[in-house]
């Protein structure tokens, strides 16, 4: 339970290293995603210069109190996440604060994040962000199900819910990740991933490309770089979330980039492939299949 | 001896008293039913006098036939005004 | 025809609650407990000769005072349920024609009637019949006279006194007998004097009298209020 | 001593000496009447303090000076005295009001009036048997025309179908006496007693004919056609008189000559009596005339007292104070009611409302409602509770629950009439005016009523005085009504300031009374601050807030199931009245009520199996019941359920917290609930785990589900209140799983939860009930934008909001860490992942609150709005410091619980050194999680203040659409309709199922009372056939 | 000689109730009443009667006292009898008001149209 400056230098450093690899890393799914479509792509430094670019904008512009906190909600939602979860297994600097909380606390800190930005979003007045943050919360909701599912079959099958305890639990070869031991669980849990994600299939939400729906339209200029280091932290930390709980986590830096690149080309790849869906049929769907397989691997885990 | 004759009495007058009574009840002209149940009352106190109880025949004769049957009178008067 | 079958089925129904009652009836060969002791010494307690009497007034005496109260109940009852107000009486009866020989009749009989109910109550102690008696005597010989003439006026001031005076003679001869006697209208307040004379059975003729004249007032009364609703619109 | 026989030479002397007046001097015959009443009043009264003293003892007195058998004697014990006394006070209370209508009528009816009392005087007191019937003749004469006081048609046929009635069941009687004389040889009582008719067949017969026509004049069920029509249609002040004097004359005559027919006869009473009861009540449920609903209530209350008087045998020596009890109660509250409705004279009982003109006389119908439903200070509560514990202990139970049953069915349509007493609108010209001489009865009824109560106290096993002392200081709040709220509610949070001081060392040892005892105290005072914003006098608000606190503190502190039951009903009362306040809270409240009724009578039905078992009143019998355990445990679950609104029995808290009053809302939500749940916990503790386990899943269950529904409901509301009233229902189906785990982390977790849900739930009703008053509507779609008027109550709300959706920084997230380690542990899967997506449909509402109201645009004719006044913000503080100091020292609270859970259950968890709560499953420390999250909190926005700089605040543009307004605007707010797509996804859990179910339920009973109340169908006759019906049904049964 | 009495006042009274409940006539049902109270007063007095027994006078001409206690008839229910006729006649007396006071108001004698009170 210590402060030390140096504990804070090293969870810092590590946070520097994710910011970078989850640009990297969307700058790289963008280019595969334009090559599928034949075209070229953006150049792989391209999310650096977008960044600097926001934060070098000048903004007189706010909407009042919590439009201006609600991008710094979201950041610290997702650097809470990345903090409360060890990034490297085993390794004690790289452990950051996960002592003080477990996977409960992880889960309802996606929430945290979430609030935020829906805070901020409907501080702007604007009917676009309304509808999105309505779009989200319930699409959030329905994804929560079925992760909830997955979490509680691991948490019954290594009666634990501690990090380092699970990932104890899938070291030594592929066959004891939890994707073969509990593979009803990992396939829930990677489904609820792709809700997680908001890739395309459910990206209703943000939909970004063609009309500047969703919470972040009334955003800009500095708060907008914000939410870009976000959205990038965030890819990546959920990423290794479910790397930790189902690929065996990662026991070097290496294998942790490798690892967040596949589990994030899973979501990339399913996205290119289903056109989006409608809010209502995303959450029907949600409550639908992953829920089903969920129970099944709960009763699985718990009964058998 | 004498109570054979006295039950032969009793009988007649009790089915006297339970035809006045059917007229009574069953009769449709209210005068004749108000007579016949003076009559009834007439028939009982004199089978009180049968059962040696002249005080109670003197009541019923006096209350019971004349009195009651007075009011009956009275009101049918009225109602037929 | 439903409901007559049913009331039929109802009597019969009754008459099979009661039979029970009517077979277990042998007629007595003795006089019961009870009776036997007022036929023993009903007559040296209160004096009477009439033992229904002495039983009526003495032993029984408050289910009497009950019967009076019934009585004045009813008449008092009567009385401010049919009254009406002055304004809406007719001027007179249709006076039907009274023949001649119920007016000669009644002259003659009115008197005796009266005279035979006073006697009544008298000596109600002695001879069969009482107060009741006396007074239902007296009120048929009102009724008479109601009939007799149409025009007869019963003035209500006197009924009243009487009937009360007589009321609150009878209650306070009731609470003399606790202070001067047994208790609670005890007939022995007055010398029983001697078996079968006018003037024996200690309280009893006095209260038959005022009870004689209570029950004729009240019931002549009542005719009396039976009369005058003829005329009401 | 004046001897009892004056009490008849004086009435029979004045009845004839006020002959004498003829029409004129009508005031000075008044006066003699009233003489004469108080004179006998005098009589008994003075006998009846000579027995209650012991200076006297049970006289005979002879008529005539001859022994018994041979003369008439009435006889004055200690039971003839306290009932000739109660008739005559009636009588001399009843002179009293009638005094004008009887001048009217003139002295002739004063004469029968005297008479009427003194027959029912003379009816107690005599042991002849054919005096009796003579003086009962004259009471049904003198009834017969006393009915015609008011000379209307509906009087006039009352009277003869009286008459016909009184006159065929007289002509029976007779019969009876005549035969039981001559199989008796006696006409005494005593004498037809000794000789023990009922052995011969024929003397059965006669003595069934006695007894039956005895209970045929106090108006059996189906034969009482008749005795209805006198109710309803004679003058109220008599009905009075009918209702109160003669029913009790006649009780006592039925308990006096019952011995006659040996003890098979008191099995046919008591089911007459019990059917009488539930039948008149029934029936009465479909009544709207005010004099005939008063008349099912008298006939039915008679019914339950001569069902006492059947019980004789199995009561044993507590049946003399049950009896009584019931019938003091009945005999008071009849009256008054009787004279109220005198004074109103409105015939329906929609339009009595006028009653609200004046408040003291209000206030003594409301009295009278309580005491006949049998709630607590009046004595039919403190009989009821003797009688529930004598006949369950003696194992008739079946006749407890119907008892209960009809009890409640009186419930029904009393309530009903009170809901229109004080809701209905007032048409304003038509004033009360209120004669003295019908206001005074009316007031000594009230405290004799009282003082009864008071009397009754050591009657009862388990009850002190002590629980009185609240309800005096409510009476002295009562009386200083008059003042402005402000002072009121000074006096009243200085009151409970001193009483939660008192009672503290009472519940200083037990950790979870503690808790319960804050929370109900603390509590109530914050809330009561938030009454200072309330300007004028409020009346009627503060005596009845604190009869709730008042029965809260009760439970709480209490240790013997009296009390517990008494500060039940107190506290049922008093939130009673509190929610009716509310403008439309009139269905609701009366759903509320007739819910915590049902539940009362459960929970009393299982603390007599309690009682039977243990045989103690100690709340400890609950601890391990013999007689039928699992019918107990669960009779006692449901009944607490009701006050925690669980699944099914929940329908009455949406509109009932809904409507409330701006500041009782967080009142019944934040503090009211938590009674069901410290019930419910207390009912768990005692019950224990092996005993109930089956019971315990399947409320696991309902929690889980309740929780579901609740939260879901509450995210489709358009209504600020409806929605938090549905919160709360889904927040207690977490309290409700948490405990029905039984283990030592889920009671920890239900504790977190009843902390959290106090603070939270207070705030937001606090906050929303301000901004609602404010803002003028309730409708979410109406508002908007308010957190540039109001950015304190916005940040309240946002805390408050944060708590209830668990999110990690504050105390919420302990609640959920507690509850995930105990469904693991504790096994219960699948009810774990409704539970949490519950949580999660919690964020949704939650947030949706917090956005429809603050954020978005700001409505125009909300433009001038400033924040909610400072006495709303300043508890509302309070409990955000409370929420503050919970979340960021969490083991101050948690771990002296679970030290006090660990005696209970085995412990699982310990804190480690550094605060960490650590289980075999998972650590959480909520400090550092705190501090962390905070000091990032503080860079990311020192960060993003260093990267904008200064900015500058945009004017709210006005989004004005192309088109012009849509038909119906509210469409376009953001917030109506939010969450559709959730809606049309598994909008089917929350269909109005439950709520279709129970208005089934009521309709089905109503149609039922509907054809039955076919049976009177006016007719003379057929009520004169009813009764041949009767007695020849009744023959068949007993003796056929 | 006394069952005989005894029988008919038994029939007189359930004659009488007959009466009381079957007629529509109100008129009719007083007199229905009144033979149900004549004959109930028969069947009292017919209890009391002692076979052989004379009225219970003691007036000391003709039979000796004591040989007169032994035949005189049960004085008890004959004072019985005397207070229930005596009762009758209020109770009818009162009937009868009511039905003028019924008639006036309504013009009708038949008991189906007096039913304002009902439910």
């Amino acid at each position: 339970m210590d402060y030390s400056i140096e504990k804070f230098l090293w969870a810092f450093l590590g946070l520097f290293i994710i910011l970078n690899w989850g640009m990297l890393m969307s700058a790289l799914m963008r280019r595969i995603g334009a090559k599928l479509a034949g075209r070229i792509g953006v150049p792989l430094y391209q999310p650096w210069v977008d960044l600097l670019k926001l934060m070098s904008l000048k903004t007189w512009l706010s909407h009042g109190v919590m439009y201006y906190i609600g991008p710094v909600f979201r950041l610290v939602g997702g650097v809470g996440m990345f903090l409360f979860m060890p990034v490297i297994f085993g390794i004690e600097i790289w452990s950051n604060y996960s002592f003080s909380g477990d996977l409960i606390l992880l889960l309802y800190f996606q929430s945290f994040g979430m609030l935020g930005m829906a805070m901020g979003a409907s501080e702007s007045g604007s009917p676009h962000a309304a509808i999105g943050i309505s779009r989200g919360l319930s699409q959030f909701a329905a994804v929560e199900v079925p992760m909830t599912l997955a979490v509680i079959a691991i948490a019954i099958q290594h009666q634990t819910f501690s990090f380092s305890e699970i990932m104890a639990a899938q070291q030594g070869g592929i066959m004891n990740w939890t994707l073969f031991t509990n593979p009803l669980a990992s396939i829930a849990g990677m489904l609820a991933m792709l809700g997680a994600m908001s890739h395309s299939p459910f990206n209703l939400v943000k939909a970004p490309n063609e009309i500047p729906i969703g919470p972040p339209t009334e955003y800009h200029s500095s708060f907008l770089s914000v939410l870009r280091t976000n959205s990038a932290i965030l890819h990546v930390v959920e990423a290794a979330l479910f790397m930790n709980l189902f690929f065996g986590g990662a026991d070097s830096w290496y294998m942790y980039i490798i690892k967040t690149f596949f589990v994030y080309f899973i979501s990339v790849f399913v996205g290119m492939v289903f056109p989006r869906f409608k809010i209502e049929d995303s959450i029907r769907w949600f409550l639908k299949w992953p829920t089903a397989i969920g129970i099944i691997a709960v009763i699985v885990a718990a009964y058998w | 001896m004498d109570n054979f004759i006295l039950t032969a009495l009793a009988s007649v007058l009790g089915i006297a008293s339970i035809i006045g009574a059917y007229v009574a009840i069953h009769n449709s002209k209210l005068t004749v039913a108000i007579i016949a149940t003076g009559i009834v009352s007439l028939v009982a106190s004199v089978l009180f006098l049968l059962l040696a109880a002249p005080d109670v025949a003197m009541t019923e004769a006096s209350i019971g036939s004349a009195l009651t049957t007075a009011i009956f009178f009275f009101t049918l008067n009225k109602i037929r005004q | 025809m439903g409901k007559k079958t049913l009331i039929v089925l109802l009597m019969v129904a009754m008459a099979a609650v009661l039979y029970p009652l009517y077979e277990s009836y042998q007629g007595s060969e003795q006089l019961t407990e009870l009776g036997q002791y007022y036929a023993d010494n009903g007559v040296q307690d209160t004096g009477a000769a009439n033992l229904v009497t002495s039983v009526v007034v003495t032993y029984r005496g408050l289910d009497t005072l009950g019967e009076v109260t019934i009585l004045f109940l009813a008449a008092s009852v009567i009385s401010f349920f049919l009254s009406f107000k002055k304004e809406d009486r007719k001027e007179s009866r249709e006076i039907r024609n009274i023949t001649e020989i119920l007016t000669t009749a009644s002259q003659v009989l009115i008197p005796m009637i009266y005279m035979l109910g006073v006697y009544i109550f008298v000596n109600g102690h002695l001879t069969p019949g009482g107060g009741f008696q006396g007074g239902a005597v007296i009120a048929s010989g009102t009724l008479l006279m109601f009939l007799s003439n149409p025009d007869f006026k019963l003035s209500h001031k006197v009924i009243h006194y009487v009937e009360s005076t007589s009321g609150v003679v009878f209650v306070l001869i009731g609470v003399l007998g606790i202070f001067m006697a047994g208790g609670f209208l005890d007939n022995r307040i007055l010398g029983l004097g001697e078996v079968n004379t006018l003037f024996s059975a200690g309280a009893i003729p006095v209260i038959y009298t005022f009870l004689g004249l209570k029950v004729g007032t009240e019931l002549s009364n009542v005719l009396g209020i039976f009369v005058e609703s003829q005329n009401e619109q | 001593m004046v001897g009892p026989i004056y009490i008849i030479a004086l009435a029979l002397g004045l009845a004839f000496f006020l002959g004498f007046f003829g029409k004129s001097l009508k005031t000075f015959s008044g006066f003699v009447m009233l003489a004469g009443l108080a004179g006998m009043t005098f009589i008994s009264g003075q006998w009846l303090m000579a027995f209650v003293d012991g200076s006297a003892t049970t006289q005979e007195i002879f008529t005539a000076g001859f022994k018994p058998p041979f003369s008439i004697n009435l006889r004055m014990g200690i039971e003839e005295a306290t009932f000739t006394f109660m008739i005559n006070v009636i009588g001399l209370l009843g002179g009293i009001y009638l005094f004008n209508r009887l001048k009217e009528v003139g002295n002739s009816a004063m004469s029968v009036f005297i008479v009427l009392i003194m027959s029912l005087n003379v009816i107690v007191m005599t042991r002849d048997i054919f005096n009796l019937f003579v003086f009962v003749e004259i009471g049904s004469i003198a009834t017969a025309g006393m009915i015609i006081l008011d000379k209307t048609s509906k009087s006039l046929q009352a009277g003869l179908k009286y008459l016909l009635a009184t006159g065929v069941i007289s002509g029976l009687l007779l019969i009876g006496i005549i035969f039981a004389y001559y199989f008796a040889g006696s006409l005494n009582i005593d004498g037809i007693i000794a000789a023990n008719l009922m052995a011969s067949k024929a003397g059965a017969v006669a003595v069934f004919l006695i007894i039956a026509v005895l209970v045929l004049e106090l108006k059996p069920f189906p034969a009482n056609g008749w005795g209805l029509d006198v109710y309803e249609s004679s003058n109220p002040g008599f009905g009075a008189i009918v209702s109160a004097g003669t029913a009790t004359a006649g009780l006592f005559v039925l308990y006096k000559v019952l011995p006659m027919g040996g003890d098979a006869w008191y099995q046919y009473i008591s089911i007459i009596g019990l059917i009488t009861f539930v039948g008149s009540n029934l029936v009465g449920t479909q009544q709207k005339i005010a004099n005939r609903l008063l008349g099912y209530s008298s006939i039915g209350q008679i019914g339950l007292v001569m069902t006492v008087i059947g019980l004789q045998p199995i009561l044993g020596d507590a049946f003399a104070f049950i009896a009584f009890a019931l019938l003091l109660n009945h005999f008071l509250a009849k009256a008054g009611l009787f004279w109220i409705s005198g004074i109103i004279k409105k015939e329906n009982i929609t339009d009595w409302s006028a009653l609200r003109k004046n408040s003291a006389l209000l206030i003594m119908f409301v009295i009278f409602i309580f005491a006949l439903i049998g709630f607590p200070p009046f004595p039919s509560f403190f009989g009821k509770y003797e009688l529930i514990m004598s006949l369950i202990s003696s194992d008739n139970i079946w006749v407890a629950v119907v008892i209960l049953i009809g009890s409640f069915a009186e419930g029904i349509y009393m309530f009903r009439w009170l809901g229109h007493v004080l809701k209905n609108e007032n048409s304003e010209e038509e004033v009360l005016d209120i004669p003295w001489n019908k206001f005074i009865p009316i007031v000594l009824v009230t405290v004799s009523l009282l003082a009864a109560g008071f009397y009754s106290v050591p009657f009862v096993a388990g009850a002190n005085y002590f629980y009185f002392v609240p309800l005096a200081f409510i009476l002295f709040l009562g009386l200083i009504d008059f003042l402005p709220a402000y002072i009121k509610n000074t006096v009243s949070i200085a009151g409970m300031g001193y009483y939660s001081w008192l009672l503290y060392p009472l519940v200083e040892g037990d950790l979870m009374r503690t808790i319960f005892f804050a929370i109900f105290m603390f509590g109530g005072i914050l809330t009561l601050v938030v009454g200072y914003n309330k300007s004028g006098k409020r009346e009627g608000f503060y005596p009845v807030a604190l009869m709730m606190y008042a029965g809260l503190a009760t439970i709480v502190t209490t240790d013997n199931m009296f009390g517990f039951f008494f500060g039940w009903e107190l506290m049922t009362a008093g939130s009673y009245f509190l929610i009716i306040r509310g403008k439309r809270s009139k269905p609701h409240a009366y759903s509320y009520m007739l819910f915590s009724v049902a539940g009362a009578y459960l929970i009393l039905l299982g603390f007599g199996l309690a009682h039977a078992s243990g045989q103690t009143q100690a709340l400890i019998a609950l601890k391990d019941i013999s007689v039928l355990p699992t019918l107990a445990y669960t009779l006692l679950a449901v009944g607490f359920m009701t006050k925690t609104a669980s699944l099914g029995l929940h329908i009455w808290l949406p509109g009932a917290h809904g409507e409330a009053e701006s500041d009782v809302s967080p009142m019944v939500s934040a503090v009211l609930l938590k009674a069901g749940v410290f019930g419910l916990m207390l009912l768990f503790l005692y019950m224990g785990e092996q005993t109930g386990d089956t019971l315990l899943f399947i409320l696991g269950w309902v929690g889980a589900f309740t929780a579901l529904v609740g939260n879901l409901a509450a995210s489709f509301q358009e209504d600020a209140k409806r929605m938090l009233a549905y919160s709360s229902i889904g927040q207690l189906g977490y309290i409700l799983f948490a405990i029905a785990m039984m283990t030592q982390l889920g009671w920890l977790a239900g504790f977190t939860y009843v902390i959290n849900h106090f603070l939270f739930k207070a705030i937001l009703f606090m906050v929303v009930g301000g901004i609602v008053v404010k803002a003028g509507t309730h409708n979410l779609y109406q508002m908007g934008g308010l957190i540039k008027k109001m950015p304190l109550s916005f940040l309240a709300v946002l805390i408050a909001m944060i708590t209830m959706a668990g999110l990690p920084p504050l105390s919420g997230f302990a609640g959920k860490w507690l509850f995930y380690n105990a469904v693991i542990l504790k096994g219960w899967y699948i009810q774990g992942v409704i539970v949490f997506f519950a949580g999660t449909i919690a964020f949704l509402y939650a947030f949706k609150l917090l956005h429809s109201i603050f954020l978005g645009q700001l409505k125009d004719n909300h433009r001038n709005l400033k924040e909610i006044s400072p006495s709303i913000l300043i508890p509302v503080y309070i409990l955000i410091a409370g929420i503050f100091y919970f979340s960021a020292f969490p083991q101050d609270v948690l771990e002296p619980i679970g030290n006090m859970l660990a005696n209970y259950f085995p412990s699982t968890l310990e804190w480690a050194a550094d605060g960490n709560a650590v289980t075999i499953l998972s650590n959480w420390n909520g400090n550092a999680v705190m501090i962390i999250i905070i000091s990032m909190f503080v860079l990311v926005l020192g960060y993003l203040w260093l990267i904008t700089g200064k900015t500058q605040k945009l004017e709210q543009f006005n989004i004005v659409y192309s088109a012009e307004r849509p038909f119906r605007p509210e469409t376009t707010h953001v917030s109506h309709n939010m969450f559709a797509g959730l809606n049309k996804a598994i909008g089917f859990l929350v269909a109005p199922g439950i709520t279709n179910f129970w208005n089934n339920v009521s309709k089905m009973v109503l149609d039922f009372a509907g054809v039955v109340r076919r049976l009177y169908s006016g007719n003379g006759q057929v009520y004169a056939i009813h009764i041949i019906i009767y007695i020849v049904v009744f023959y068949l049964i007993s003796i056929g | 000689m006394e069952y005989v009495i005894m029988t008919t006042g038994f029939a007189l009274a359930i004659f009488g109730l007959y009466g009381l409940l079957s007629q529509k006539n109100l008129i009719k049902i007083i007199i229905g009443f009144s033979i149900f109270t004549t004959g109930i007063n028969i069947v009292m007095v017919a209890i009391g009667y002692v076979r052989g027994g004379i009225a219970p006078i003691l007036d000391n001409e003709g039979i000796s006292q004591i040989a007169a206690q032994k035949s005189i008839v049960d004085p008890v229910p004959q004072a019985l009898v005397l207070t229930s006729i005596v009762i009758g006649l209020g109770v009818t007396a009162l009937m009868l008001a009511y039905v003028m006071k019924l008639y006036q108001d309504k013009k009708s004698l038949n008991i189906n149209d007096y039913k304002n009170l009902k439910w």
